[in-house]
């Protein structure tokens, strides 16, 4: 049991009141796993990832807690926090193109962080060659500016960045979403390979596009208005989904294969609920097609088979 | 008709014009009406800067644009005001194409005010209530609120409705779903895919090759502002010719396969574009390589030469 | 703009009912728990209805001679007498009243010309761009104060409508700088292309859709431009080109060096005309910042 | 780097150009006869009026057609002759100017480095920390809104006509005569300090604010974030923060430049410090137009070279510059 997330309640502070952007949510990454953390933009599943590194400023954490390797992490504590970071949970984050200091050459940019986290440059200088000529990056790239390098050379830095200290954990936002598919698939490659050679524990894809997931993942969670709806090793999710929100979702995605002329797809009606104020009930009733009465009671997660787990009346 | 003759554009680099950057190089291919025309390509291939200049938001460096025979480029006042009656477009970020400062109705405003001074209120606002029901929306969901109050899907709709309005026959679609919501962008979609039952051509403009193939008829595959494949969309697909479409299709994500192992030696790891990048580069660097020639591998199936292995007609499979 | 800012992640909340009209109450709400721009800005009014109400709060007309010379502050001579014997607080109301006339007039002249120029290079780019660019580039490293030596030698006496125009005509460049910029950023927004697709003439989507989105932008440089006028002026009073007989913060201070009230310790003089243009100019910076976060959301906070 | 110097060094050609045509055509360009203008600022007798009337036409070559003028102009000016001083009769221009300019540049280049040092640092330390925020900030706010004039004529009557600390006037004292002595070098340092203290604050208060903003907007750059999120302690963050806010910073000095100039020639009248600020009070006061337009030219020369040199400097600092360099010379 690598991570576990138990109840976690992560909120945005505005004018108008809290938002909660990640209400009441709780799962487990084994280690070795792969987790994809999916849904449309506002569900929350960047906030989810985010805070397990670094909770930015504008948020705060109302409620549970995550367990990494039997530790609490100490998510509001910001300098409590920093003695994880970087050794143990790892975020590569979505605005990789602009992670790197634009006036600082790489490897001396990488040398400062290391030694201000009290480990010598020389002992790890070997190592960070060895893994960027893994991912295909010749050496001389730690002698150049970041304007120097091309976006997928830059995610590719970032990564190796990251996983330098072979964190227990590491989350992975919104990575190949900037990318061009042909580099995608390289960055999307190199997440399974740094789990395959165990530098990384456990790793929370988060991304927008489920057919990614599908890629690289071992398990999927759906998350739909700051709730977790579904879930499930990834196959069944794409195979045998059974929240309504994940069947309509995966029914509607093109796929090369599939044409207009021969299959018309359809979307959900309607839009996700403020979060500001959101409904009592479930979350998806009023887009859902099934929804009826029993709706307007929040449903429980329930683990309907072994390792799928559904937050809806109509799954079972 | 549309058509695209040895279309090309450099954009200038450094200061003075000094150094050109080319970005289109010699593209011909020509949008009918009742098609969806696909252009796909990576970040960079010049896909876009095709779409602004048919949409005249972009000189024309060489080559030219007709439409029904006439020069795009001589275009001026009045005369270009009735091409924007015929031809429009719709861009990538729908909250970027409403004024943040106005509600949303200012592109309808716009229209009325310079196309359609002469109709009476009522017949205006019947006019426009069709023209939004057409493309799904109720009127009074959207009418009189501020871009942010609204869905990008909602706001993407409008956009064509606001197209609508005018006597379009060419629609310029760019990456027009590629920043909405999963849930929604198939219905942005098939509303595209609807148009060309008015008798519409649309430019469809994407990068994703799963949504170039639902919704299109003919492909053009760009690559670095040269076009490397064109064809009727089924064939494309059905038999990729040049390697880069072979490759783009392997490494497009699918829901129900998984990427094929990569061959070693095959360049997705370092994928096509890692070359180390600067503004005006290449332009100054090495000389450009030369269009290749477009090679007819089957009717309606033409294909880029390579150095490597000449296309060969006929089905691998 | 505001969209931009107010959510960095992709994961807040979607656009909601409240949200409506919360964006205005919102900038009404930081507005006045601003501290800044509060202070700014009662400072800056308080001295402007000084400036206003001058002609009926000043006690006597800023030049004549009304009692004995050098008179220290007292229940008599507010501000105390010069070394003529004229009233102090009569001119410096009077100053200020002059200062904010050079400030709005000279601030305004160069605001029209930096947006004109400004907006001009940004939206029509190209060799045009390049050509204003470079006269922007040029005039803004001529130094205003010696262009000023030159000018003001050859001047027999000036007036106010005259340093506006010379503020004017020197210190637009930086400010159409930074408007061409902004106009840069905007005119590739989709919007503006939009407005082309719709038939819109040029000029009308530089004032109708480009010059909305900057208005806050737009007020603020006005402010800094109001600002360096007054301190433009007060050097150019202060070397003796001031208007001949009328009386300026500037030149109280030109006054007050040339009869030596240093040396005669007739410290009234010359600290009220300084700690005014201070109040001014300060309370004008003050309130740009206070702007700035209020429009800003980034800066808000801490 | 190559390009980006070719086209820096092309405005400066051109401003120079510009400003050498204004200093010509000002004059001519007044209303009326600009030496009746001159002479009626004096109280004359008709006749020296007329033979200076008639010195002046020749001085100023007004029989010749325009262009020839102007030809004139540049001739003498490309041989280094700014004509006669009536100031200083009968040295010439340039030789006027070259005492005093001693005098300016060593008041305005430490006053403008320092400032700009010590207050790129204290804005720095103050962002983002709120009891230091609160304290410097209202100060660099009211340092920065103070006329220069009214500083120096604070600090000369506070320190000097006052509590006589400082001597109120000069560049030295006048019962002494230039020597390498101490007592003489003392002198100058003692008259020095009272300017170079006016020019320091006035521009110490603009770059302690300006550092501050900078360094609050780069705190929230992406980069910064990802430092944060492998754990960077704050220290690393702010270093490169500052780093980076320097270059925008660089940028403003050079556009400042005018501004700085501008403080140093009024705070020099009040001083009477013997440098081109005072100079231009002397011309002024004699009349005296070949100084002053000679003074103009000098200015705008040493305007033209500081920005040359932060030029330069922004390309030390910058690495991206020198990259896009390389990538224009290959």
């Amino acid at each position: 049991m690598s991570l576990d997330v138990q109840n976690l309640v992560v909120a945005y502070r505005t004018l108008r009141g809290d938002v909660r952007a990640v209400d009441d949510v709780s799962f487990s990454v084994a280690d070795g796993e792969i987790m994809g953390l999916a849904g449309e933009s506002g569900c929350g599943k960047s906030t989810l990832g985010n805070s397990l590194v670094r909770l930015d400023r504008t948020m705060r954490c109302l409620g549970g807690r995550a367990l990494l390797d039997g530790t609490e992490l100490p998510l509001s504590d910001w300098d409590a926090m920093d003695d994880f970071r970087f050794k143990k949970v790892s975020l590569v984050p979505q605005y990789s193109m602009s992670a790197l200091n634009p006036t600082r050459r790489i490897g001396k940019m990488i040398s400062e962080v290391v030694r201000s986290r009290k480990i010598r440059y020389k002992d790890v200088l070997p190592e960070l060659e060895r893994r960027l000529r893994l991912v295909g990056l010749p050496t001389d790239v730690l002698a150049k500016y970041p304007i120097e390098l091309s976006g997928g050379m830059k995610q590719r830095v970032v990564m190796v960045l990251t996983t330098l200290l072979d964190p227990s954990l590491l989350v992975a936002d919104e990575v190949t979403s900037a990318l061009d598919v042909s580099t995608q698939r390289a960055v999307g490659g190199m997440l399974v390979e740094l789990r395959d050679m165990g530098i990384v524990t456990s790793t929370i894809v988060i991304t927008h596009d489920l057919s990614v997931l599908v890629q690289v993942a071992d398990s999927v969670v759906v998350m739909y208005a700051g709730k977790l709806v579904e879930r499930a090793p990834t196959a069944t999710v794409v195979d045998a989904p059974r929240h309504p929100y994940t069947k309509l979702l995966i029914a509607s995605l093109p796929e090369v294969g599939v044409r207009y002329a021969e299959h018309v797809l359809a979307g959900i009606p309607g839009h996700p609920p403020s979060l500001l104020d959101p409904p009592k009930g479930c979350r998806f009733a009023d887009r859902c097609p099934l929804a009826s009465a029993e709706c307007a009671v929040e449903p429980p997660l329930v683990e309907l088979e072994s390792g799928h787990f559904v937050a809806c009346w109509k799954a079972s | 008709m549309l058509n695209l003759e040895n279309l090309s554009k450099s954009f200038r680099g450094g200061s003075f014009g000094s150094g050109a950057v080319p970005a289109v190089r010699q593209v011909s291919f020509s949008i009918a009406p009742g098609e969806v025309t696909s252009l796909i390509g990576e970040s960079g291939s010049g896909k876009s800067t095709i779409g602004k200049m048919i949409l005249r938001l972009l000189p024309v460096s060489s080559g030219r644009i007709t439409f029904d025979g006439v020069d795009v480029a001589s275009l001026e006042g009045s005369a270009l005001k009735e091409y924007y009656r015929k031809v429009q477009g719709v861009f990538q970020d729908p909250f970027s194409s409403f004024n943040p400062v106005f509600r949303a109705d200012r592109i309808f405003r716009m229209l009325e005010r310079e196309y359609f001074g002469d109709l009476g209120a009522r017949e205006w606002s019947a006019k426009l209530h069709t023209s939004l029901e057409a493309v799904g929306l109720n009127p009074a969901d959207v009418l009189g609120k501020f871009a942010h109050e609204l869905s990008g899907g909602q706001l993407q709709r409008l956009l064509v409705a606001r197209a609508l309005l005018l006597d379009i026959e060419i629609l310029v679609a760019d990456e027009v779903i590629s920043m909405l919501d999963a849930s929604t962008r198939v219905d942005v979609l098939n509303l595209l895919a609807g148009l060309k039952e008015r008798g519409l051509g649309v430019l469809f403009i994407t990068h994703d090759l799963s949504l170039g193939h639902y919704i299109s008829e003919h492909t053009v595959i760009l690559r670095r502002g040269v076009v490397l494949e064109i064809g009727e969309t089924a064939k494309v697909f059905g038999n990729p010719q040049h390697s880069y479409t072979k490759m783009l299709l392997a490494s497009v994500p699918r829901l129900h396969s998984h990427w094929e192992p990569l061959e070693p030696g095959e360049p997705a790891r370092t994928g096509p574009r890692d070359a180390p990048r600067g503004r005006g580069r290449r332009a100054r660097g090495q000389p450009l390589e030369p269009v290749p020639l477009l090679v007819e591998v089957e009717p309606g199936h033409l294909v880029a030469f390579e150095d490597g292995g000449t296309a060969t007609a006929g089905d691998e499979r | 703009m505001s969209k931009d800012t107010t959510t960095t992640k992709d994961d807040t909340a979607a656009p909601t009912e409240e949200g409506n009209t919360a964006p205005r109450h919102e900038l009404v709400y930081f507005a006045l728990r601003n501290r800044k721009l509060v202070i700014g800005l009662s400072i800056v009014g308080l001295l402007g209805l000084a400036a206003i109400v001058a002609p009926f709060s000043a006690r006597s007309n800023p030049d004549a001679f009304v009692g004995p010379p050098m008179q220290p502050p007292s229940s008599s001579y507010l501000l105390g007498t010069t070394y003529f014997g004229q009233d102090v607080y009569s001119q410096l109301v009077n100053g200020l009243r002059q200062s904010f006339l050079v400030g709005i007039m000279g601030g305004g002249i160069a605001f029209v010309v930096a947006t004109a120029v400004g907006f001009t290079a940004g939206y029509r780019g190209g060799a045009v761009d390049e050509v204003l660019n470079m006269l922007t580039n040029v005039l803004l490293v001529i130094p205003t104060l010696a262009l000023l030596i030159i000018v003001g030698g050859y001047l027999k006496g000036t007036s106010i409508v005259f340093e506006a125009m010379f503020v004017g005509a020197t210190a637009w460049p930086w400010a159409a700088r930074a408007i061409r910029a902004q106009t840069l950023s905007l005119v590739s927004r989709d919007f503006v292309g939009l407005a082309r697709l719709s038939g819109v003439r040029s000029w009308r989507i530089v004032v109708g859709e480009v010059a909305p989105n900057m208005s806050s932008y737009l007020f603020l440089t006005f402010i800094l431009l109001f600002g360096n006028a007054i301190l433009i002026s007060a050097s150019y009073d202060f070397l003796g080109f001031g208007p001949p007989g009328g009386v300026s913060l500037g030149s109280m201070m030109n006054l007050a060096f040339a009869w030596n009230a240093l040396q005669l310790h007739i410290w009234w003089w010359f600290v009220p005309p300084g700690v005014a243009i201070m109040g001014i100019v300060g309370g004008l910076y003050v309130t740009n910042v206070g702007l700035d976060e209020v429009f800003n959301p980034k800066l808000r906070s801490l | 780097m190559r390009r980006y110097f070719a086209r820096k060094l092309l405005t400066y050609f051109l401003t120079f150009f510009v400003a050498v045509t204004l200093d010509w055509g000002i004059p001519r360009l007044m209303p009326g006869d600009p030496i009746a203008g001159l002479l009626s600022k004096f109280q004359l007798q008709p006749s020296s009026y007329a033979v200076l009337h008639s010195s002046y036409t020749r001085a100023f070559n007004l029989g010749e057609p325009l262009w020839r003028q102007y030809l004139d102009f540049w001739r003498a000016l490309l041989h280094g002759s700014l004509g006669t001083s009536i100031y200083a009769y009968p040295d010439p221009v340039t030789t006027v100017i070259r005492h005093a300019v001693v005098f300016t540049l060593a008041l305005l280049l430490p006053a403008t480095v320092l400032s700009y040092l010590a207050g790129n640092k204290v804005g720095a330390i103050a962002a983002r920390r709120k009891l230091l925020d609160d304290t410097v900030l209202p100060f660099s706010y009211v340092l920065t809104a103070t006329p220069y004039q009214w500083l120096a004529l604070l600090l000369a009557f506070v320190l000097a006509s006052v509590a006589h600390v400082f001597p109120i006037s000069g560049g030295f004292s006048y019962s002494l005569v230039p020597t390498l002595s101490w007592a003489f070098l003392w002198s100058l340092l003692t008259h020095w300090f009272l300017p170079f203290v006016t020019l320091f604050l006035v521009g110490f208060g603009g770059w302690a604010i300006g550092m501050r903003n900078l360094i609050i907007y780069e705190l929230d750059a992406d980069y910064a974030h990802f430092l944060e999120s492998l754990g960077a302690p704050r220290r690393l963050v702010r270093k490169y923060a500052y780093k980076n806010a320097r270059l925008p910073q660089l940028t403003g000095l050079a556009l400042s430049l005018g501004t700085i100039v501008g403080g140093a020639v009024v705070t020099e009248i009040v001083f009477n410090y013997p440098g081109i600020g005072w100079l231009v009070l002397q011309a002024i006061n004699s009349e005296d137009f070949f100084l002053l337009q000679g003074i103009f030219l000098f200015i705008i020369v040493g305007v033209l070279l500081a920005n040359f040199v932060v030029d330069v400097v922004y390309v030390l600092v910058d690495p991206r510059t020198r990259i896009g360099l390389q990538e224009g010379t290959r």
